[in-house]
């Protein structure tokens, strides 16, 4: 019988599995490090560091939506300083790989944020999300312009030798010209979907229901969109894909593996059950006894070469 | 957090008081309103079904002094009456409803023989005429710590009243959740701190603190 | 007490209800119109024609996914020739409104079904659907540019005097500066939104599950994306909105209607239960009379002008 | 069709044949395996729990003429006991599963008197060792028509030697469903007439028109 071998390697960081906590949802890890079993997870994602504090956006933040939730955190967050001081400490050593997402007003903040994390010890690798609204540019967000999107990871890349993904946001014509213009800039890694923009409104008030009108959109509802894009980001590049949205079972988790992800992330599906990772890791497991696969390899990006032979 | 049963789809965790909870049987009991889908399908599981709880989560009332003051309204009596619970001393409860539907366990319910009751409700239909904020200056003099949980616009009511009157008040608020112990970031409230984790800072909150929006 | 009055004006087609049949979901009506009673239908908008049949797309067509689901139907239709012979005559007098949806592989096939449509009795308007793949441009859809989206509406426009929809796709960055170009065009109002662009697949076999790999995807899924779309597409244009994504019940009406439809369609609810265009509208009168509202104009658009007074 | 009950969210209706009907009583029943959420949702219903129908919708298999042969499937018993139960005439029904396991109803069950069952299962569990396309080349060649339901490979095969021995067929499709009556087009079965509706212009289709695609 066969022994699943779950290790990946994600742009150089090598993975004991291939979930990770995606990041926001977890925070900075130590909340759900104290209180539920974390060991299956290959990497925390933690949640986006900017250069100076962020206050966030005012309530309320979240929504529940059909199979999904909007949340309007607006990435409230401590600061470099801070995060370095008081955040990084508590993970180290508690947590498999660490990975810093980071995230600027404009692309000197998120270069400020690279060059401060680069030698800093414990962080395996860096995830610029992308979707923050480019201030200097009326709020549009960095990555759905390929050309900006280019900007900021040359940018990044130029602070830090530390592995690259570049995340980027589901809301634009063409994931395809974006994942390009970050590989082109230097990215190691793609990550994606981000959240998908929406918004829901309190029919008794007639005001939308969250505090900032708009919300990111996440959970099993936004899935199918989700796979599609990593289907498409894998046909555009040539670096591995951190893929994520809507992930809440091994199946779910396979689905993205065979569109041609290396490795997967979980978000909203911890707020349904904190439990996920490691019900992820042995549904992986069983699934490769039973199909008699040794790594994830063999089957990375298998549907886009035609499937098992007779399937 | 109570977590919903698969069967019905994705849904994220409820939050819940803890309304009375038993050391030795390790049992513990919530008091809930049907509000939408997720309380209305707890409703209507089968007695014996399961339900995953975590917790006890975040940072309650701090312990009650003589002399205290509880204030609740609709089902925010669960906190409360869980707090009541956890001393002998003679204490007061207000206790409002809009009517006395919503009023939804009696005194006798309760059993805290030590406790006592004003009851109040908007249409008159139980106890005193009128809201707990019409009540309440006939008892803050006399008080020294307030404790209070319900809809937030009584909660604002009973702040102004309990800082003019000058006596500590705390509240526990509500907020929509997602993870309830600190990482999402989803529950935050405005306070004289800045924005504050409901699920891990509060759910109670000095309520000098906090900052009411409205 | 109050009479609420349902009836609304949308682009100049007197609509008896605001709830109509979505294209597409209903086909040509008259499946429906057999089993089910569907008098509480304002319109039906019948799926989409082209100039010549079309034979639609490999099964498998159909997934379900969490809350929603994906079609691959590939607009397979008749084509205009026979949809005029033999679907029309039967809609007609059985139906309330008929709007008909057209679709095409290049700008003059749209060109010609809005000609043929142009005088045929019992059509009230036309909805042209822009999500269609432009075989000239290598398969990106027309609606995802705003040039071409502008050409595409300016071409039916000259072939018709008939109240004229055009039909937005999701799958765009930003759906405002479509929306402009198709009211520049001539557009006499705005439908969004359709599907989005997803997949599932097959961990069995490895492949994907649907025949075209890719489909759309719809169902309450959707409806905070799709909610926010049509309070983007309000602000930025004038003509009315006929909005649609994810509608169940009428809470969800209300919601597109608050944040600035005139009308609303429902599509894959009616596969959840085909009685709901009635209890959609009875909904709809429960609430106007519970809060004293005489027409839906009261309410279109009100959050986005603060809501209720003191709600 | 049959709705799913709200409560589990939204999800598609399923589509089921007509295993048995009591024009009298006004009943029918369904017989039905669990495959995935929507059946194992149903099947764990409490018994008397109402349920939607929308039916029957489509066209069955023509009338049964004698010496017509059944075959079935697994779950694809059940049109083709109900076909059965349609005449007194004396037929066969060739019967096929996995295992016993899957021969989900015994011949007994069926109350069917005049009814021959040849049952066969591939690990020889019940029956006769293999597959039912391993007993159609004995029995064909005396049958004036056949009429099957099962698995798509199962009625590939069946229609390869059904066509081959000259003997007309009916078999009964399968496709994921949305409307469940002919509006949505989501249901395409590939025939020698181009793109057909299983729900409406099916499910039972002549064998000779279906283009199989594997
Ligand atoms: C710390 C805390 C303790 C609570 N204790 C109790 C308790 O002991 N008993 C009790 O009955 N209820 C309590 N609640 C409120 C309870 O969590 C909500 O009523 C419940 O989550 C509603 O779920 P639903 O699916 O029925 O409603 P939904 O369909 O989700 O929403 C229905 C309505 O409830 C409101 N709502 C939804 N979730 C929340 C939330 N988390 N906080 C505030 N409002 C919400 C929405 O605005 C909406 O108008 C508490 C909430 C918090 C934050
Ligand atoms: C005309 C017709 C008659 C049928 N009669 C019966 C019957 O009498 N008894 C019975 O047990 N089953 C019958 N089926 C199949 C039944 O509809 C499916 O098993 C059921 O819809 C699966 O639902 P699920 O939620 O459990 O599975 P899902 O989770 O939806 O899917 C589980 C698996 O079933 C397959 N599947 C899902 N829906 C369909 C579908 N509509 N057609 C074919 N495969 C599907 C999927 O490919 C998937 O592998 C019939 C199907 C059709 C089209
Ligand atoms: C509450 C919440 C907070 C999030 N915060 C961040 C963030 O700070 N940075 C980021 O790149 N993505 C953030 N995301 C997006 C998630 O990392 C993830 O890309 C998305 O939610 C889709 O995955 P899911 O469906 O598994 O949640 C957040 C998502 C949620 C739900
Ligand atoms: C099976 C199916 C077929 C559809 N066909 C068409 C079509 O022919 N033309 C069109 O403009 N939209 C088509 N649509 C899109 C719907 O009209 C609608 O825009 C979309 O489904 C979102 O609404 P819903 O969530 O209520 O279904 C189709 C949708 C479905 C589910
Ligand atoms: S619910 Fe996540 S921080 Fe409070
Ligand atoms: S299921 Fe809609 S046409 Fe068959």
């Amino acid at each position: 019988m066969i022994k699943p071998d779950l290790r990946v390697n994600l742009c150089g960081i090598g993975l004991e599995s291939p979930v990770l906590a995606a990041s926001g949802p977890f925070g900075y890890g130590h909340e759900y490090l104290e209180r539920v079993d974390c060991s299956a997870l290959g990497a925390i994602v933690v949640k986006g560091i900017s250069a100076q504090p962020w206050a966030g956006n005012p309530p309320p933040r979240l929504a529940e939506t059909a199979s999904g939730m909007l949340n309007s955190i607006g990435l409230q967050n401590p600061g470099l300083e801070r995060f370095l001081a008081e955040d990084l400490p508590l993970l180290k050593g508690a947590a498999p790989r660490i990975i810093v997402n980071i995230v600027g007003c404009d692309i000197d903040e998120y270069a400020d944020v690279a060059a401060g994390l680069d030698g800093a010890e414990g962080v395996d690798g860096l995830e610029i999300n992308i979707s923050c609204p480019n201030l200097k540019a009326g709020g549009v967000a960095f990555g759905t312009d390929p050309a900006v999107t280019y900007r900021v990871v040359s940018a990044v890349r130029r602070q830090t030798a530390l592995p690259l993904l570049v995340k980027l946001s589901p809301n634009v014509t063409d994931i395809k010209v974006i994942a390009r213009a970050a590989e082109e800039a230097g990215a190691d890694g793609i990550s994606l979907i981000n959240t998908l923009s929406g918004m829901l409104i309190d029919t008794e008030t007639g005001r939308p229901l969250l505090g900032n009108t708009f919300g990111g959109l996440s959970g099993p509802a936004v899935l199918p969109a989700a796979l599609r894009m990593a289907w498409q980001a894998a046909e555009a590049v040539d670096i591995p894909l951190l893929a994520m949205g809507g992930i809440t079972s091994a199946e779910d988790a396979l689905q993205f593996i065979m569109a041609g992800a290396r490795a997967v992330a979980v978000g909203t599906g911890l707020f349904y059950d904190p439990e996920l990772p490691g019900k992820i890791v042995r549904g992986l497991a069983g699934y490769m006894e039973e199909h008699n696969i040794n790594t994830l390899g063999q089957i990375e990006g298998i549907a886009r070469r035609g499937g098992y032979a007779n399937g | 957090m109570t977590y919903m049963p698969p069967e019905y789809g994705h849904l994220l965790p409820r939050p819940f008081s803890i309304f009375s909870a038993d050391r030795e049987k390790g049992e513990v009991s919530i008091l809930f309103e049907v509000r939408g889908r997720g309380t209305a399908l707890l409703a209507g599981m089968r007695q014996g079904a399961p339900v995953k709880l975590l917790g006890p989560l975040g940072a309650g009332f701090p312990a009650l002094q003589p002399d205290s003051l509880l204030v609740a309204g609709g089902v925010g009596l669960a906190p409360l009456a869980f707090l009541a619970a956890s001393t002998e001393q003679r204490r007061t409860l207000v206790y409002g409803a809009r009517t006395a539907k919503q009023l939804v366990c009696s005194p006798a319910e309760l059993g805290l023989p030590n406790l006592t009751v004003v009851e109040a409700t908007e249409d008159g239909s139980r106890g005193k005429r009128g809201t707990v904020t019409d009540i309440l200056p006939g008892l803050l003099p006399g008080s020294r710590a307030l404790f209070a949980c319900g809809p937030q616009r009584m909660l604002a009511a009973v702040k102004g009243q309990a800082l003019q009157a000058g006596v500590p008040a705390w509240i526990s608020l509500e907020e929509r959740m997602a993870c309830g112990i600190g990482a999402c970031l989803g529950c935050a409230v405005q306070t004289s701190g800045g924005y504050r984790r409901i699920c891990r800072d509060g759910p109670v909150f000095p309520a000098g603190e906090v900052l009411f929006n409205d």
